[in-house]
């Protein structure tokens, strides 16, 4: 065995030698961080203990900086928004009642800088770390989702990022068998060195079944199982071996560890099963899952949720690697590792089931009385802390919040001085222009690659609005799920920009037929060190709050990334929105291709102003960004849901595709060609062509109806008090995209157009 | 009492809970099979699904051919047993030598997850008699592995002797040989394929239902034996 | 204990994609000269010594390859 | 011409998921005695003489290895 070992730093140690330099810094902690540890333990920290604080207590576990505006999600929930909520933010997922009997859990998650770092590894980890998020509340998961944002479609490391991110998301979720129903693929310079991967999963379970992890009742045990703990994550951690054992050439060498980790996505599809068989048998009080952090956060959350406190053997935990600290081994970032707490009586029923699926399972502690987390190692204590002050209690900073210089010079650089293309032609090859962008063509490159058949449930995924998932095989009942966010218009009004966010995600799964339920976020944004990120930090979270409370819609958990730039150029703001709807029956779901009947009107709902603030116009065309970003109003979005809603359940609709970036022209382009069918437009006569096509004015939905339905149809719109406009008839004769006055162009023509961009940049 | 198809269960496999709900619409008993068991459970046919069995690392199918329920498989199919294999099924057949050739990874090097057009080359197999010949089918293909290759001695004999049960047409997706999607035995009863018919019995939740009657066909085939 | 290497390389005959897009990632790169590339595996074994060569074979013939479209090699290393 | 081997395996530190697989799958079919493997890829380049050493590396840095997660070695090989 390697010296290292016998120089672990034990709580003896640290209290005979107070005075011993710690690399506190190094691993993140400020002086008053450090400080305030100290006084907590009334005495130095133990390596292990230093490297649990600075782990638990770093943004991304603490929460430091966000935590004061977070509050203001749980303060706006109103108990009619929580009427469905089961479990809410400050649980691994949020739990939600769709009737039947079924609790949804879904939950948004990025994994942003290792992805930069090794994008097939770092996404793959990704999904995995939010699937075993899922199935710690004791539900199956059932899907992923991916929002992803990256650099210029054309600049070289978007060629290294892109790939390898999404064969990595595909690897992983493809090989766990869970069906890839939606995401994004959006293109910024911002997002340059420094890409966006957002995982997102979602899961079921009967309601009964909802476990909530906790370490309650003395002596039961704590099992860990899973894979293997080794090296993999602990790059910070590793100073301390260094730091203490300097000399030590192990330490030295492990120094220079990658922080990467590797995902195995088998050991995860065999340790969902096998806990999902424990779940069922009712043989755990409760699993967590490890994530970052590892073995530091999973025991101190346990202990911090239960009545007691805890006690760890460290020497019983099966290592892949030797000679491993107990700060390493605290702190490995180790995947598909999962630990439970387990009554005495039980331990043999779950080795059995552990067996079974070849799962690795040990038991490394017990829940005992008092409150204190403590942790031997060859039989010395090296941990022996309040597991509160570890994992709740960390320090919460109230940073300066500034509205950035430039803020009121980019409203003012307004799109209205742009040049617009006014005659046929020009608007012809406008449209060819735009549907063929990195960011309004074609995403089936990236969705080619993901598996969105498995396990047989999945009714609508790419290219729909929203993914649709059935849920109950005999009730038909069901699930519609989308995300978006559009970072431009946060950045030019993060508070309306997170508002129209959550606008288009509820608008997406209303076009399916879905009657939103919940909500969930993830907040990705730059510095909170920079009092100007902060700021809009804080407004896009009062935004989305806000709108939450105008849709009557609750948050139900979300996560934070900062410190996404590159140098001191922060990333757009990028409050990804994920909003989860109920069908009670999937099979009235509404699809975005036309033609799936004879003789289809085309109806535009809402209104169209002249809004190109933040537009992809402006974008594609002139490479500008300022004004003001569209208009938000959420009762229209409301209205055009139940709308939506009734004109689905009803069989009035036989497809609904909503409009956002790239305008009406978009809808009426992927429209046709999701339904490989042709269409006659007639824009109103008063309308300048334009505005109609291209503007990004939200609050608004493209239907087809029956002719039959059609009277009916625009008379419910009327009495509701939802404008709407005839513009067209679906015309499955024609190979072609018809708008009069305007263009005719081919489907062929348009086809190839929208699809050959992705293939041609990363083939 | 309603025929009982088999669906073998790996560590790793993913859709045997498709093959299972393909089964019963087709009114059969759908029998759970255990890769650690040696037993069949007195089963009609046998369907290896699709998946990622043991992870598939190595390469797909090669460790699973040599699960204790494989050696009952094989000596069944030897006997005549009716067995389909779909994706990681059929590159289980293949390295379990009941079945010719083998899966390579795609041409493209990506995984495709697409409607695939297939056409029907033999319906005169346990599994393909419901189909008219020359039929052409929509079903979904999902495979980063699914190139099918054999020595030019092998796919001559296949072509020969009708061994082609489905060609891709409309577009070769991953580069097999002469645009094979599956092939069969000898005497047609066991059955590879790449694409997935148990993907595409509903058209709720597939493209089509035209893989419904892959099942309907051995239901046929095991009560006429 | 004894180091054990096993290669397993594509027949010549089946198509290798994946030394393929090597072979045409080179020129773009600036590597010229570069004529083929085959990409195979490579296996790293840790064995007792009571492994003899029969048994190292077998595992490499029925496990490590798929001899219907790739060829091996075996050979101790001293480690 | 000169054939040239350029061998990638996992850095040690890493999870090894491939190699696993295949260490638990041996004593399932009876295969004892062997305590680890590793599985890596082996690449075979035909090169003009006109390729340097230095050429060699960078090819196998830049493009053939990820140097995130795994270590080369390069050797020529009498062909
Ligand atoms: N990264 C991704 N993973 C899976 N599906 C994706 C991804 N990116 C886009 N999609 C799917 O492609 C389709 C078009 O995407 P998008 O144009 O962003 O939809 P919308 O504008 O309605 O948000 C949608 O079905 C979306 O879910
Ligand atoms: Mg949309």
């Amino acid at each position: 065995m390697t010296t290292t070992e016998h120089l672990a730093d034990t709580v003896e140690n640290a209290a005979a030698n107070p005075e011993t330099p710690q690399p506190f810094r190094e691993l993140g902690l400020k002086d008053d961080e450090y400080a305030r540890i100290r006084e907590i333990l009334g005495r130095r920290p133990t390596d292990a203990e230093l490297a649990m604080y600075s782990v638990m207590w770093s943004e991304h576990c603490s929460y430091k900086s966000s935590k004061v505006h977070l509050k203001y999600f749980g303060e706006t929930t109103t108990d009619e928004m929580r009427e469905h909520m089961l479990a809410g933010i400050g649980e691994n997922a949020g739990v939600v009642d769709i009737g039947d009997g079924w609790a949804v859990t879904f939950k948004v998650e990025s994994h942003n800088h290792p992805s930069y770092v090794e994008p097939y590894q770092g996404a793959a980890t990704g999904v995995g770390g939010i699937v075993r998020d899922i199935l710690a509340m004791g539900a199956r998961p059932l899907a992923v989702m991916d929002p992803l944002r990256f650099g210029p479609a054309d600049a070289p490391d978007t060629r290294r990022v892109l790939p390898g991110i999404v064969a990595g998301v595909g690897g992983y979720g493809n090989c766990l068998g869970l069906p890839n129903i939606g995401g994004e693929v959006v293109f910024d310079e911002t997002y340059a060195g420094n890409p966006l991967v957002n995982a997102l999963c979602v899961g079921a379970m009967r309601v009964e079944d909802l476990h909530l992890a906790h370490a309650s009742g003395t002596g039961n045990k704590i099992i860990l199982f899973g894979a293997r703990t080794g090296l993999d994550g602990i790059g910070g951690v590793s100073v301390l071996a260094s730091e203490t054992f300097s000399g030590d050439e192990s330490a030295g060498k492990r120094k220079k560890l990658p922080s990467v980790q590797v995902g195995d996505p088998f050991t995860e599809k065999v340790l969902i099963e096998c806990c999902l068989e424990l779940f069922q048998s009712g043989i755990v009080v409760g699993i967590q899952d490890l994530g970052g952090a590892g073995l530091s956060c999973a025991t101190a959350e346990l202990a911090s949720a239960g009545d007691g406190g805890m006690h760890v053997d460290l020497d019983l935990v099966p290592l892949r690697a030797e000679g491993m600290t107990p700060a390493e081994v605290l702190s490995s970032e180790s995947q598909e590792r999962m630990c439970a707490v387990v009554e005495p009586s039980n331990v043999d029923a779950f080795m059995a089931v552990c067996a079974k699926w070849d799962v690795i399972a040990t038991v490394i502690g017990e829940v005992t009385d008092g409150d204190r987390l403590v942790i031997d190692w060859h039989g010395q204590t090296v941990v022996d802390v309040p597991p509160r002050t570890v994992a709740h209690e960390g320090p919460v900073y109230n940073r300066p919040i500034e509205r950035p210089a430039d803020q009121d010079a980019l409203i003012a650089n307004a799109p209205d001085a742009l040049a617009r293309p006014s005659t046929p032609e020009e608007l012809r090859e406008t449209i060819l222009k735009m549907i063929a962008s990195p960011n309004l063509c074609s995403r089936g490159w990236v969705t080619e690659q993901y598996d969105r058949y498995v396990r047989g449930n999945t009714v609508l995924a790419q290219p729909n609005d929203t993914g649709v998932l059935r849920i109950d095989e005999e009730t038909g009942r069901g699930i519609a799920l989308a995300t978006d966010c559009n970072g431009r218009y946060c950045k030019l009004d993060p508070y309306v920009g997170a508002k129209l966010a959550l606008a288009e995600a509820y608008r997406n799964v209303a076009v399916s037929g879905a009657a939103p339920l919940a909500v969930t976020n993830c907040l990705n944004f730059g510095s909170p060190e920079d009092p100007a990120v902060m700021w809009q930090f804080e407004q896009a979270v009062r935004g989305l709050a806000d709108g939450c409370v105008e849709l009557g819609l609750p948050v139900t958990g979300g996560n934070v990334s900062f410190y996404n730039q590159t140098g001191s150029t922060a990333i757009l703001p990028t409050p990804v929105v994920g909003v989860l709807g109920v069908l009670d029956d999937v099979r009235r779901r509404v699809p975005s291709g036309i033609g799936n009947e004879a003789g289809e009107t085309l109806l535009l709902l809402g209104e169209t102003r002249d809004e190109f603030g933040g537009s992809e116009w402006a974008h594609v065309v002139h490479g500008h960004l300022g004004g003001q970003p569209p208009k938000v109003d959420l009762a229209r979005e409301k209205l055009l849901g139940e709308v939506l809603a009734a004109g689905s359940r009803d069989g009035m609709l036989s497809a609904a595709h909503d409009l956002s970036e790239g305008g009406l022209v978009q809808a009426l382009v992927e429209s046709c060609l999701h339904g490989e069918t042709g269409a006659r437009v007639v824009l109103p006569s008063e309308s300048d062509p334009f505005v109609m096509l291209f503007s990004e004015s939200a609050g608004r939905v493209l239907v087809a109806v029956p002719r039959s339905e059609e009277l009916r149809f625009t008379d419910m719109c009327t009495v509701r008090g939802l404008p709407w406009t005839k513009i067209g008839v679906v015309d499955p004769d024609a190979a072609a995209l018809d708008i009069q006055d305007v263009a005719t162009l081919g489907l062929d023509e348009l086809r190839t157009a929208w699809e050959s961009t992705l293939p041609a940049l990363f083939d | 009492m309603s025929p009982r198809i088999g669906v073998i269960t790996f560590p790793g496999t993913l859709d045997d809970v498709d093959a299972a709900r393909a089964a019963r619409y087709a009114e059969a008993e759908a029998v759970p099979l255990w890769h650690a068991d040696h037993d069949l459970r007195g089963v009609d046919a046998v369907i290896v699904p699709g998946g990622f069995s043991y992870g598939d690392y190595l390469r797909c199918g090669a460790i699973a051919k040599f699960a204790p329920v494989m050696t009952e498989v094989i000596d069944a199919a030897k006997k005549g047993m009716p067995v389909l294999g779909i994706c990681n099924g059929f590159q289980i057949l293949c390295e379990a030598g009941l079945l010719p050739g083998a899966l390579l990874r795609n041409a493209g090097l990506h995984f495709v997850c697409r409607d695939q057009w297939l056409k029907v080359e033999n319906a005169g197999t346990a599994w393909t008699t419901r189909y008219e010949p020359d039929a052409e089918i929509l079903v979904p293909l999902k495979s980063g592995e699914g190139r099918y290759v054999a020595d030019q001695s092998t796919v001559d004999e296949l072509e020969a002797e009708g061994r082609v049960v489905m060609r891709y047409v409309g577009g070769n997706p991953n580069g097999s040989r002469n645009d094979i999607a599956g092939v069969t035995d000898a005497r047609g009863r066991v059955v590879g394929l790449m694409p997935h018919p148990e993907h595409a019995i509903d058209a709720l939740t597939g493209p089509t239902d035209d893989g419904l009657g892959m099942f309907l066909s051995v239901l046929d085939a095991v009560v006429k034996a | 204990m004894a180091r054990v290497v096993v290669d397993v390389m594509p027949k010549q005959e089946i198509l290798d994609p994946q030394g393929q897009a090597v072979a045409n990632a080179l020129p773009r790169l600036g590597f010229d000269g570069v004529s083929s590339v085959r990409q195979g595996k490579r296996f790293e074994l840790e064995v007792d010594d009571s492994v003899d060569d029969a048994a190292l074979a077998k595992i490499a013939e029925t496990l490590l390859t798929n001899t219907v479209i790739e060829d091996f090699t075996v050979r101790r290393v001293e480690s």
